[in-house]
């Protein structure tokens, strides 16, 4: 009662600034209940700077406040989870003192706007998010949907974000080790771009964005401040007056320049002990970052608008507190530490400015000169957004689409697999990662191009695995089936390499959660990662929610994008994907059912998207991948490969074909007689089953080889034998020999996207 | 005729420049004073066939509007020679 | 060789990638600040790859000018052996040390791949552990890695033997296919591909290596 | 004062400008017609501080000997607004 007799009084609006009117409040899109809970709370009107902060922080994208509940339904803990959700990223330990630093954000809606930048800045995000804390960034994945390439909007914005993406990483000097491109109509009006980013660091070096310690200065460091993304609808309630056109809100610039910088400098600052805390300016700059520090380490802040420095002046403590300018984070340090804190920035070119303290009353207050124009109690500003559980029911034409079937039509299981092979889907994304530096910190044992990317973890034995992957089209079609099927493929994936699935990031890409059909794709797709997640022993420890993805055509197809990393114990064990040697054998392992609900077969050759995805069978797949990870450290595998869109031809023919720049095309010659009795061939060649691989070992390792299979419970049939270079890819079903030349089915794997972007619409 | 038409295409004002930025630092490590607001963009040079030179500068300005500048980031001066 | 300086330029971004493969081949490594004014007694000086100042202007542009280089010309005028990679050639030239400019790829992207070169000349103290005619496998990671000079320097190059490295698969559009070029003495060297990232087994390709041996095994002092 | 200096770096005639190339392709295909010699090159612009325009292109000239041009593949050009 006291504490809001205080508050009346407690923060004045700065000068010039719009009065709080109900316009103003729903332009922060803040409801009533929500208004109301602050008001109550604070027990007078907010100021305008106060309610720019609760509509920042109150966002979905900072409060959770539609996926909370379903979130808290995944696995978070394990032996190796040295931090899970609810930090800038989750950690996970390794061996031999090292630990994994991994997390992965969307930048959807700034990519749909400005595709280079708003990729570039993704980027920057997402690599700062890793070294906060105390990790050195040392791989990138980027997950990508785009509309189909006949469309010119949809290459414009498609070569913008592959050139944002790779223009950031490129000069910090962090590898891209892989990621994913679809196209598909879904996303024609709002591409998704995530990326995820991946760094070492020792256990010791740990780093938590935890406000500590009465009296501790906060400091700014890195670029100034300007009007870049500011939240711009709460000034069209000013339209008239003069100085509102300079406020509009501004396209975020990326500089990688600074970036590199600041990450120097931040791993000095936290290697040299200098700092208490370190949080970056992400979404909702220093707001969020300021309070959510606040918050973790129960205390209050107070901070100083004035003393921010910015790129433009006249900039209002509302500008400066939600600006989203790049390259900034906020330091916690002891007043006895900052002039070292400035020195060691000096050293990187970086300014670093004191512009608050940490205080012992858990306010939130922020001040321009002795103005104090926002005084909120810091944890209910963090945690008392209201939690919505919205209404989930499936759209009954998501459910006639999981029912029918295409119409019969004539198969040419010759040109089907010309056909799949050439679809930008599955076609090889060289184009895409030739434009990424894979290679920079000379510790790529696996680059992009095969399942998973590998480093090696410099000093050690060890190497780590790291895939994002998403099948959305399965999640669409039934999202808990789907979401279980993107765990297990992401774990399928690493576990080719021979690592060992250790645990998982997630990037849930949705729309409207307020439209009951999407909330309820959202809430079954957790369930089903959340129940994969626990059969495999891959805790999720940490992600990003990015709701709203609609267009004018609707919400985008679901998608939960999956990040896993895995851990090889030798990293000279790891297993590339594609074939090696003529005279290697190779073997299927898993079983086939032939299941063409959802396939790419049906997409392509039927312009059919629908039927029912396969059941994922996690038990299968656990097994699958232990066998995987045992045949790698037994040296019994020369490749791996797993079986997802396109099916077992489609994965049998990549092997052979090569890696991006193998010299030759191998052939191989494949035997599917008697291997899944009953099914027909198309189902048989392009079905789209789970827990299933297609692998090669040396001709003396196949006993053995199979052996192990036995002993882990995988199916394992021997199709044949690697072909020569120049060779034919030939696979004999009952109906017969199938065959085409190798070079061929290489030359349309390889040409698939680059043809579309030089002759569109062919 | 053929007229020589000069774009400048310059990042937008109020967008950050790191480009200009270091241009700037550079130049002031190199002990230029004085230099201040540095941008750095695109100089495009055309030859455009026009009957005249106000069509020579439409030619080139519907250019800038569907590729030469970003609409979003950028904006654009045309001059036109002779 | 004994004792090899590694710069690092603010946006460096390969210094521990050079500096581990000089360590890897035998020789001691050290960094020097961009700000230093000296070379603290080097054998040798490595300017790794990466992008320094942002690679903003022009890749090398800013970076020459940067106090440590001052030492470097004088170093390399009195002919100490300087192998600038990637970023680094592209400093050398920038700073006049090597002829010519690398310009921005003729496919216009950044281009991030292996590719095959041929060891031209293997009298610099950073080939001699090839044998003339070796085929080297190397990534390339650039945007601006088109060599181009005017035709009389070019012909100098080849007639002075200067030409130390040929791309058997050009991925820039470099002028007369060169990957890497040494100055009148032959002890400065820029190439583009980044021996640095193919220097061991686990990397796919380890016949890099041989830049970095060839300077351990020059006796110390050698110059 | 402070003078708006604009400069023009352009790649040198007679040097590949694959840049020029496909912007010169691309308004082909975007159909503009009779376009040719197309190069691209950078905007500078800079406010400089000096005595008066002929200081102020002087100045300019320096920097761009020093810094803003690659004499080996670039020409530039200066303009001093007022
Ligand atoms: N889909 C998710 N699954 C698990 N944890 C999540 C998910 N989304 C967000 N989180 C966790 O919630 C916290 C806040 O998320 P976010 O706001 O995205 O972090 P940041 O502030 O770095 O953007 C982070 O620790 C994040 O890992
Ligand atoms: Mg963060």
């Amino acid at each position: 009662m006291t504490r809001t007799a205080d508050l009346r009084e407690a923060a004045v609006p700065f000068p010039g600034d719009p009065p709080v009117t109900p316009a103003l409040v729903a332009e922060h899109n803040l409801n009533a209940l929500e208004y109301e809970r602050i008001e109550g709370m604070l027990g007078r009107t907010p100021t305008l700077a106060e309610l720019g902060v609760f509509s920042a922080l109150w966002s979905e994208h900072c409060s959770y406040k539609h996926s909370k509940p379903v979130l808290r339904t995944f696995p978070t803990t394990g032996p190796r989870v040295l931090q899970g959700p609810g930090e800038n990223a989750g950690v996970l330990r390794l061996d031999a003192g090292w630990a994994v630093a991994f997390k992965i954000e969307s930048h959807n809606h700034p990519s749909a706007v400005e595709p280079y930048q708003g990729a570039a800045t993704g980027v920057g995000g997402i690599l700062r998010d890793v070294f906060t804390m105390g990790a050195r960034p040392v791989a990138v994945l980027n997950s990508l949907r785009f509309g189909p390439l006949d469309d010119a909007r949809n290459r414009y914005l498609f070569a913008g974000v592959v050139k944002g993406v790779g223009d950031y990483g490129n000069c910090v000097g962090v590898p891209t080790l892989g990621g994913e491109v679809n196209f598909a109509p879904g996303y024609a009006g709002n591409p998704l771009v995530n990326a995820m980013a991946v760094g070492l660091l020792r256990e010791e070096e740990l780093m938590r964005a935890k406000a500590e310690g009465v009296g501790n200065v906060l400091l700014t460091v890195g670029a100034r401040t300007g009007r870049d993304g500011i939240h711009g609808a709460s000034f069209a309630s000013e339209e008239l007056s003069e100085g509102s056109e300079a406020r509009r809100p501004q396209v975020q610039v990326g500089d990688p320049f600074t970036e590199k910088l600041l990450l120097e400098a931040t791993l000095e600052l936290i290697q040299s002990g200098l700092a208490v805390a370190i949080q970056d300016m992400g979404a909702a700059g220093l707001t969020s970052s300021s309070a959510e520090m606040a918050a973790r380490g129960g205390v209050g802040v107070e901070i100083d608008t004035a003393l921010v420095p910015t790129r433009e002046p006249g900039m209002t403590p509302y500008e400066i507190l939600l600006s989203e300018s790049q390259e900034r984070m906020l330091v916690v340090a002891e007043p006895g530490k900052v002039d070292a804190v400035r020195a060691a920035c000096a050293k990187w070119e970086l300014e670093a400015t004191p512009i608050g303290q940490v205080t012992d009353d858990g306010m939130f207050r922020v001040r321009h000169g002795d103005l104090v124009v926002a005084c909120i109690p810091g944890q209910r500003l963090v945690d008392d957004c209201p939690v919505y559980e919205p209404e989930a029911r499936e759209a009954p034409e998501a459910a006639a689409r999981r029912a029918a079937r295409p119409a019969p039509a004539p198969v040419d299981l010759h040109a089907a697999l010309e056909r799949l092979l050439d679809w930008p889907d599955i076609a090889s994304k060289r184009w895409v990662y030739e434009q990424y530096d894979s290679t920079v910190r000379a510790a790529t044992v696996l680059g992009p191009g095969g399942d998973a990317g590998v480093f090696h973890v410099p000093g050690t034995s060890l190497g780590v695995a790291v895939t994002v992957d998403c099948n959305s089209r399965l999640v669409a079609l039934d999202p808990y089936e789907g979401g279980k099927h993107v765990v297990a493929e992401a774990a399928r994936n690493v576990a080719c390499t021979g690592a060992e699935p250790l645990g998982v990031t997630d990037c849930l890409n949705f729309g409207n959660p307020e439209k009951p059909e999407v909330f309820f794709q959202f809430r079954e797709a957790c369930r089903g990662i959340a129940e994969a997640c626990r059969a495999f022993g891959t805790p999720v420890t940490g992600g990003n929610v990015s709701l709203y993805n609609e267009s004018p055509t609707g919400a985008v197809d679901p998608t939960p994008t999956v990040g896993m990393v895995g851990l090889l114990r030798r990293v000279e064990d790891r297993v590339p994907s594609h074939f090696r040697a003529a005279g290697d054998r190779i073997v299927v392992l898993g079983r086939t059912r032939g299941a063409l609900g959802g396939s790419a077969y049906w997409v392509v050759l039927r312009d059919f998207t629908g039927g029912a995805p396969a059941p994922v069978d996690l038990e299968a797949e656990h097994r699958l991948q232990r066998l995987l990870v045992a045949g790698a450290e037994g040296g019994l595998l020369r490749s791996a490969h797993d079986c997802s869109e396109g099916g077992l031809a489609v994965a049998a023919a990549e092997a052979a074909i090569g890696g991006p720049y193998a010299d030759a095309a191998l052939g191989a010659d494949l035997d599917l007689r008697g291997y899944a009795a009953g099914v027909p061939d198309e189902a048989l060649l392009f079905g789209e089953d789970g827990a299933r691989a297609v692998v090669s070992c040396r001709p003396g390792d196949l006993d053995a080889l199979l052996e192990l299979a036995r002993e882990h419970g995988v199916p394992a049939h021997v199709a044949g034998a690697v072909a020569g270079p120049g060779g034919e890819f030939a696979i004999i079903t009952d109906a017969g020999r199938h065959a085409w030349p190798a070079a061929r089915l290489r030359e349309l794997h390889d040409q698939g996207i680059p043809r579309r972007l030089r002759a569109p619409g062919e | 005729m053929t007229y020589r038409v000069h774009v400048r295409v310059i990042p937008r004002t109020g967008l950050l420049d790191p480009q200009g930025q270091a241009v700037e630092h550079a130049l002031g490590a190199l002990g230029f004073a004085g230099v201040r607001e540095v941008r750095v963009g695109k100089a495009i040079e055309l030859g455009v066939e026009a009957a005249g030179p106000a069509q020579a500068r439409e030619a080139a300005r519907a250019m800038c509007d569907r590729l030469l500048a970003n609409p979003v980031t950028e904006d654009y001066e045309i001059e036109v020679e002779g | 060789m004994r004792r090899v300086a590694v710069v690092r330029f603010p946006g460096s971004n390969c210094e521990q990638d050079v500096f581990h493969a000089v360590e890897r081949a035998g020789a001691d490594a050290f960094y020097v600040w961009h700000r230093d004014t000296t070379l603290g007694g080097a054998d040798a000086v490595m300017l790794p790859g990466g992008f320094s100042y942002g690679d903003y202007l022009r890749a090398g542009a800013i970076a020459r000018f940067s106090p440590v280089m001052t030492a470097v010309q004088a170093f390399a005028r009195e002919g100490g052996p300087v192998l600038g990679i990637c970023n680094g050639f592209q400093i050398l030239c920038e700073a006049g040390l090597l002829p010519g400019a690398l310009l921005r790829n003729a496919g216009l992207a950044f281009t991030s791949r292996p590719v095959r070169c041929r060891v031209e000349q293997t009298g610099t103290p950073f080939t001699s552990a090839y044998e003339p005619g070796a085929i080297v496998r190397m990534p390339v990671a650039n945007g601006e890695g088109r060599y181009a000079a005017d035709p009389a320097t070019l012909d100098r190059l080849e007639a002075e033997g200067r030409v130390v490295l040929r791309y058997l698969d050009n991925p820039n559009g470099s002028v007369r296919d060169i990957a890497g070029i040494a100055n009148e003495g032959g002890t400065v060297v820029g190439i583009m591909p980044h021996p640095d990232r193919a220097d061991h087994s686990l990397l796919g390709a380890a016949e890099g290596a041989g830049f970095f041996t060839s300077l351990a095994a020059a006796p110390a002092g050698a110059r």
